[in-house]
């Protein structure tokens, strides 16, 4: 459970790179994209950002029985809080 | 000529929560639902359904929000497109973090993270 | 140096990933978008691609002169590896 | 005319290196440059380039991959448009890697690093 602000500041770091960009992309070419294009630009965007994240997230869950996977999951919650700099 | 008010109502709520004017932004989409339902729109309804979650959250009313969310999940069900269903479960999770109901959050960023691998696709 | 290998790998997930993505996306609707369109959702997806990992990239890069940084960069190497699935 | 079959060789070029087919897509791209060059269209003469560093690197000569590398970055620098940097450094690290030249590598990385978080302008 400690690791859950973890999962909620990363989730908000990925989604404010996502959105701007896709913001930057659509301001730009917007004018001339259908409605279903752009909603597919932006399921695009959702898509490659939850695959790239979900091994990171999966790295930041755990079962908390095992003392050696508990252990294990605040390291990798330390390195992402380092690498993503999430500090809380 | 009732799709045309249910679109911008949806697109006044949009700018509006961007604004931070929740109260405002939550008639928007309550009108927007209650057009889209008359419409049969499925879509638009859930588009107004997750424009009210986000507005009840903005407006300090966290567990209505969880509440919007579970019905935008129900109907994307019915409808059978999951596409947006990580971003559901994910949403939720961090409300429950917010109001520091870790158990709850750390149940739903499970259900989340089964979801982030394979949109588009139930799990 | 020993984190060269692991800045490949990492990259080479991150492109399978988007390509892949961006590749279905065009297949459903590429048909109605301008060359110039399809170039710039391409850029999109890989700029969203390189600032999310700009943070783990960085933490796989030290001098090398303080040995208290060599140890965190390894230990951030283990964990991308672990959270990434990248076994060498 | 010259620049329709310079837009064909590109895609020929494109489909053969997907193929494998790395002798095949080079002599596509050896056109495509050609072609580009005389038409003065620099946005189709670096995408031949690059190109050609991907059939070369497939076809395990990758110094000259490298070398055909460096030229995209000239072109871009020419043109004013850095979208690609990053891109063409992490590649050039990616072949140095291959090669088991990790401080060369390492080099490459560092600059892939420096222009992935500010895509579009130079650093």
């Amino acid at each position: 459970l400690e690791t859950v602000p973890t999962i909620k500041a990363l989730r908000s770091k990925a989604e404010a790179i996502r959105a701007l960009e896709l913001e930057k992309t659509l301001a730009r070419l917007g004018e001339g994209m259908t409605n279903k294009q752009k909603k597919a630009v932006e399921d695009l965007t959702k898509s490659i950002v939850n695959k790239l994240l979900h091994g990171p997230m999966t790295a930041l869950r755990c079962d908390g029985a095992d003392p050696g996977a508990v252990s294990q999951t605040l390291a990798n919650m330390e390195a992402l809080e380092r690498m993503f700099d999430l500090a809380a | 000529p009732e799709s045309v008010h249910c679109q911008q109502a949806l697109k006044e709520g949009k700018r509006l929560l961007k604004n931070g004017s929740a109260g405002a932004a939550m008639v928007r989409f309550e009108k927007a639902h209650m057009l889209a339902r008359s419409l049969g729109d499925r879509v638009k309804e859930r588009r107004a359904v997750r424009g009210l979650a986000a507005a009840s959250r903005l407006a300090g009313q966290p567990r209505q929000a969880v509440k919007h969310l579970l019905r935008v999940l129900e109907i994307s069900r019915d409808m059978g497109d999951f596409v947006g269903d990580a971003d559901a479960y994910g949403t939720i999770a961090d409300i429950y973090t917010d109001i520091g109901e870790f158990e709850h959050a750390a149940e739903y960023y499970d259900k989340y993270i089964a979801r982030m691998d394979n949109t588009g696709s139930p799990v």
